[in-house]
């Protein structure tokens, strides 16, 4: 069999009208003015506009119909996060959408649905996954003993305005979910991280000595399962947001190098900084590529091999893009690019939190060559 | 859009499969060549034409080409399929790739019926080898400036100049020539006209050009007093960059006009890992040293994401933001991976890779260092990388020339 | 070469040494600055200022420099040790680095007995702060270009224009300033003029820049029918360019007329690979891990390779091939290997990565991240890397321009 | 201790002089015309440019005057490789340095000379040292049993010309060296290697049943040692003249590009083409400097860290950068670079040799991760 393997990429009518209404929602809602306005506030996002989101359904978009979802599937969410990276749009649809789908994969049988049902609703709820900084780490830190929890969480995506948190932990050596509601976790107990990506938020949250109900943990292989596929759909849909940052960090950079001048030619006329930009175009092609081809690959089901080896490969393509895009936006504005008032800022310090997020390239490399060499 | 039902196209493969199957070549025991570039000598020339008769003879070849000309008159989605399979079945190749993949569709879509009569089925069958002579020594890159003079005299054109890299040029009947017919023409590019012109003429002097590699396979082509009819121009005199530009259009395959067929053989990543997976580092299978592990991966990556490529450009939806960026640079990333690729090949093989062909110890006779050497062949010729980056970024990108 | 003996510097050394580490001032628990780019205070820069007049007072500072304008008039070689030494004991910079490094030696070299008199001393002392005008918004890489206005009336010259990445512009008593003076001039190069001009007069408008680390160090410098006496003109109108030439040629340090003293905090690979010690990698120390392993010898050769091309400049017979091409090249290899390993050192923290300055949990509280934001203040800086390339491409190798 | 570590780098009046005279010597004795008409000899090099630097005492340069030799140390060899790297001068004179300092280096007491005493007078030699295609591999495969070897050595260079041979084998468990006459070694046992750098000769030997007498035998502790320094020595030496081939590498694509015009400007004004050469420009002084900084750290004893970390560097980052200097001279040649008449090719084969010769780049970067990182 072929290295290069499965190749499929199919793109649904649904998806292509998802596609327009994401790109032109966030053009209109996500202008670089109001990205900026966003930087330095609290939320880090626009109530409205999130309210937007929610009427538009987006948050339950993933979810089954009986939950009040739209019964869609991964696949119709990856345009929706390529058109909010292309503009820059935060907010609490990531956190939320995968911890929706962490619940759903990892519940059986009559489990309590209450999370799920305000997910789908638009109520704002995140995954609280990191003990560490080791994306690559097996051993889970935090802790549930006797229905109480015990240890930190590092960036927990969006938890000042989430209402939900799920918590991985370990039980008995196996991990476990735990659903907390937001108001069990004080603000004593959360502290604020100041990312290098300024139009995201995150918490460091200590959970210890926090009360889980019976009802509330979620347990079995089914976890263990999902904690595996919403690993990967993270990766993904990053790598879909980042390859949207990408492509409008290019269309940034050779917009300048149409226009500025320098020792009499446009910049862009150089062939220093217009072969770069070549190899950004390249790289977002790939991106765009490897991103839709596991889109077609997702299904309700677990994910298959095919579908890992694809998520890995977007992730690790799409933010090696995007570092490229960014470092070289920087590069390319001159002195300019080196101002807080250029947007090329903006890209490469999205770059340097999305590259690590869910696990950076070389990391997901080293599973794709067990993947891919080892059968 | 293709009108075949999928069945249809479900049962053709079927049907191409079995014939190649059933008639691909038992191996000659002389290496054929993996591109129509390589062919160096008689011995592969003569087996390749048999081959491409073959081939041609069982309506696999020329499929979407017009009945009369000994074509099939069936839809291009055909050729598509007889071409994968070829490839499936790593077949050799239709070495008669100018004529099939350049001249032909050109002759079908621009030439005069006498044209059409005179030369399509010989391209297809193999018998009239075609080459192609667009490059001269001076002006690589830089097609425009083509000076090869055709000087109408008479009944006559008289040509006088230098083509190069013409591929089996000493082996072609006829030539796609651009040539130089007004010297004094405004815009350099309003001078130039296009032949079909005979190669077996007098004053037409082919003499080979030694590779990098140390074979052989194109010619530099001389041209001394050359008298060729005048019924070999095409189109009128001054057409002749609009004609070459359109020549180079068919090079999409058989959807955009060309007779199909297998024009090289494709060495994939595959090919390399399967050849190296008992190559060891420090006592250990080298496919196991992460550092390796990595290249590799970022190379299979490479790999797919030109196959995917492919597959996303047929996609409308998904290729809005700059409509023409995947088939433009195809050839750019192909080409320049490719290159890499075979570096990497080279390096792996530690002490065996500064063997090379002809070493009865080299590692697949040397068959990864000869294909690194001819690497240089697709990311130089038909416009350098450099070129092409030029494109992209002003065509694609609408950045400054 | 200098006349000092060996032992001389030794001793010489040995008691630098001994001051340094007696003087060292203890971490003032705010932030100091890593260069003279990165002052974003009235906090930092009273500490600064205290600092260099230490430095200065204790003898090792300007010490080539004549002893009647402030210096010690010793041989050079002495400064470059105390320099050796400021940086082996990690004291903070001395920061006034555009009087000690540019407008002091130019000064000392060109200008008049009035000029040293009146602005050397300041300079040591660290009571006047310099800064320097020579980029213009619309024209960064291009210096010959400059277009801020200089128009003599009477006894003044009035200044109109804008200058940009004025380092410490907003504190700066005074800035070597490459002005217009004759738009008519057949070369522009010939219609430059260069001034040592005050920044605290009427029009002058210095406004801080807000850098992409969020934080402040350079202003944007408005000029609006500013007044300055017109003994400010250093030199004759016209000289302005050869000045400004011969302005960047100090850069190399002590030996070539700077007064010295440490103009940057060095960051080096240790500092990553001692600061990345505990991170881990799939559970295991990340600095076991074969790749990354790989990268980080790369980037120990790329910052070795500086050091020993250093050495290596210094000896004829090994430089013979291009004699200037290790000191030309410097500062783009210097530069770009900078920003390279500062970007790896953000990629191999891992979820940690992700923080920035300010976040409690941040790695050396953001260090790196902020060390790699500000890495493109010296690609872009002084000639991005690209015009480097440039320069050394034709300099250098002399291909054509 | 600061990872930089060593950064010694001197240059002695002696090595100036040397390099005057091997500079002039290589160019003036293998001019372009001499290099192609010596690619299809059999022989490979010209003996009687060989004479002139038996002559000039080459040969044993590095060895005791006790022994014929100079007594200069292997530091004043390294610019005469230099020169010829740069001239694309071959010959034996690198097999017979390497492997009278593996004799001189494993000697101890009384041992036999006659080999020693050959080299320094000028009769070539050289070592039998590779086993298999892995340069990485600890295993020495070749025997010697009851005083008869048994295996096969591959890439022994320039074995043709060798009149001695140092088997490098495996006696009880522990390395030995062989000292075996060229009249031993049968031409049916022998295959001539066919090698990329057709400016090189190497052969593949059988020398199962050859007999060596007991003093032709040199055993013990300094003979690992030897080992150890001489692969090291090797690389150093190769590296030394991979930068020679490097440096006029790239003087030749200057050349072309300040005389070849394409769209009517001369190709050396692209970008594209000017910003790789100074990247080329500066891996060449780099190299430079990394072979002059290991010169400087060689001694007549064996290698201490600081030298074999010097030699690993030299080493790694010569052949990268000969690699990357002739991919690039071909691809900037253009058509004319695809062509056997174009020098281009002779520097991007010899290249593809030397990368691997004595362990390629990632190998010696494997070993210095170890020295500089675990310490």
């Amino acid at each position: 069999m072929s290295v290069i393997g499965n190749t499929a990429l199919r793109f649904s009518e649904d998806q292509a009208m998802i596609m327009d209404v994401a790109r032109a929602f966030c053009a209109d809602r996500s202008p670089m003015a109001s990205v900026r306005a966003l930087l330095e506030s609290d939320a880090g996002f626009d109530p409205a506009v999130w309210q937007e989101m929610v009427d538009m359904g987006w948050p339950g978009m993933t979810l089954p119909e009986a939950l009040g979802g739209a019964g869609l599937g991964v696949a119709a969410a990856v345009p929706v996060f390529e058109a909010m990276g292309r503009s820059l749009l935060g907010g609490p649809l990531m956190a939320s959408l995968l911890a929706g789908q962490l619940l759903l994969r990892a519940q059986t049988g009559d489990a309590d649905d209450n999370a799920l049902l305000a997910i789908a609703a638009g109520v704002p709820a995140t995954i609280a996954l990191l003990d560490s900084a080791d994306w690559g780490a097996e051993r889970i830190r935090c802790e549930l003993q006797d229905g109480v929890l015990r240890g930190v969480k590092q960036q927990v995506m969006e938890a000042a305005a989430a209402e939900w948190f799920v918590v991985v932990a370990q039980e008995h050596n196996a991990p476990v979910l735990a659903v907390v509601p937001a108001t069990a976790v004080a603000r004593a107990v959360r502290r604020d991280h100041v990312l290098i990506d300024a139009t995201r938020r995150a918490q460091s949250i200590d959970f210890t000595g926090i009360q889980v109900s019976e009802e509330a943990v979620l347990r079995g292989p089914a976890v263990t399962s999902a904690l595996h596929d919403v690993r990967l759909l993270g990766a993904l849909l990053l790598a879909a947001e980042a390859g949207g940052s990408a492509a409008s960090c290019l269309d940034t950079t050779v917009d300048y190098l149409k226009t500025r001048k320098q020792f009499g030619k446009l910049i862009g006329s150089y062939q220093a900084l217009k072969h770069p930009c070549v190899d950004i175009l390249m790289a977002v092609d790939s991106t765009r590529s490897f991103v839709y081809h596991a889109a077609t690959l997702l299904g309700e089901d677990a994910l298959d091999t095919d579908a890992e080896i694809a998520c890995r490969m977007a992730k690790a393509q799409a933010t090696e893009t995007l570092k490229y895009a960014g470092d070289r936006a920087v590069q390319f504005h001159g002195g300019m690019g080196f101002t807080w008032e250029c947007d090329a800022q903006l890209y490469l310090r999205r770059a340097q939190w999305v590259q690590q997020a869910f696990g950076d390239a070389p990391h997901h490399r080293k599973r794709l060559a067990h993947l891919l060499l080892d059968r | 859009m293709s009108q075949v039902s999928e069945k249809e196209k479900a049962a053709f493969r079927q049907q191409v499969a079995a014939w190649m199957q059933a008639n691909k070549p038992a191996d000659p025991g002389f290496l054929l060549p993996q591109s129509f570039m390589e062919v160096g000598s008689e011995q592969q020339l003569d087996f390749l034409r048999e081959w491409q008769h073959k081939v041609w003879s069982a309506g696999y070849l020329g499929m979407a080409w017009p009945r009369e000309y000994g074509g099939q008159g069936v839809d291009p989605v055909f050729q598509s399929i007889a071409d994968q399979e070829m490839r499936g079945h790593a077949v050799p190749i239709c070495f008669n790739v100018i004529g099939l993949g350049w001249a032909g569709p050109l002759i079908n879509d621009m030439g005069t019926e006498a044209e059409k009569a005179r030369y399509l089925k010989g391209i297809l069958s193999g018998e009239d080898i075609w080459c192609q002579g667009f490059s001269e020594p001076d002006h690589g890159s830089d097609l425009g400036n083509a000076q090869l003079r055709a000087r109408r005299d008479g009944d006559e054109y008289v040509l006088n100049g230098t083509k190069i890299w013409t591929t089996m040029g000493n082996f072609a009947k006829y030539m796609i020539l651009l040539a130089r017919t007004n010297p004094e023409a405004e815009r350099k590019y309003d001078g130039l006209s296009f032949f079909l012109a005979p190669m077996q003429v007098a004053g037409v002097d082919p003499r080979p050009i030694r590779k990098l590699t140390g074979e052989y396979g194109f010619t530099e082509t001389f041209f001394t007093d050359a008298r060729i009819p005048a019924s070999c121009l095409m189109g009128e005199e001054g057409q002749g960059w609009k004609i070459a530009m359109q020549t180079l259009q068919y090079e999409r395959g058989a959807e955009a006009g060309a007779a199909g067929g297998l024009a090289f053989v494709r060495i994939a990543i595959d090919d390399m890992i399967a050849g190296l997976a008992d190559v060891e580092r420090d006592g250990a299978p080298a496919l196991q040293d992460p550092a390796i592990r990595d290249q590799l991966v970022q190379m299979i990556m490479e790999e797919k994401a030109v196959v995917l490529g492919d597959r996303r450009a047929g996609i409308g939806p998904l290729t809005t933001d700059y409509p023409f960026s995947l088939p433009l640079s195809n050839k750019l990333r192909f080409t320049e991976s490719t290159r890499r690729m075979r570096q990497l090949a080279i390096n792996l093989q530690g002490a065996e890779g500064g063997l090379y062909v002809g070493d009865e110890g080299a590692r697949e006779g040397g068959f990864w260092q000869r294909a690194y050497l001819n690497s240089f062949s697709a990311t130089i010729g038909g416009g350098t990388s450099q070129v092409q980056a030029n494109i992209i970024a002003e065509h694609i990108l609408g950045l400054p020339k």
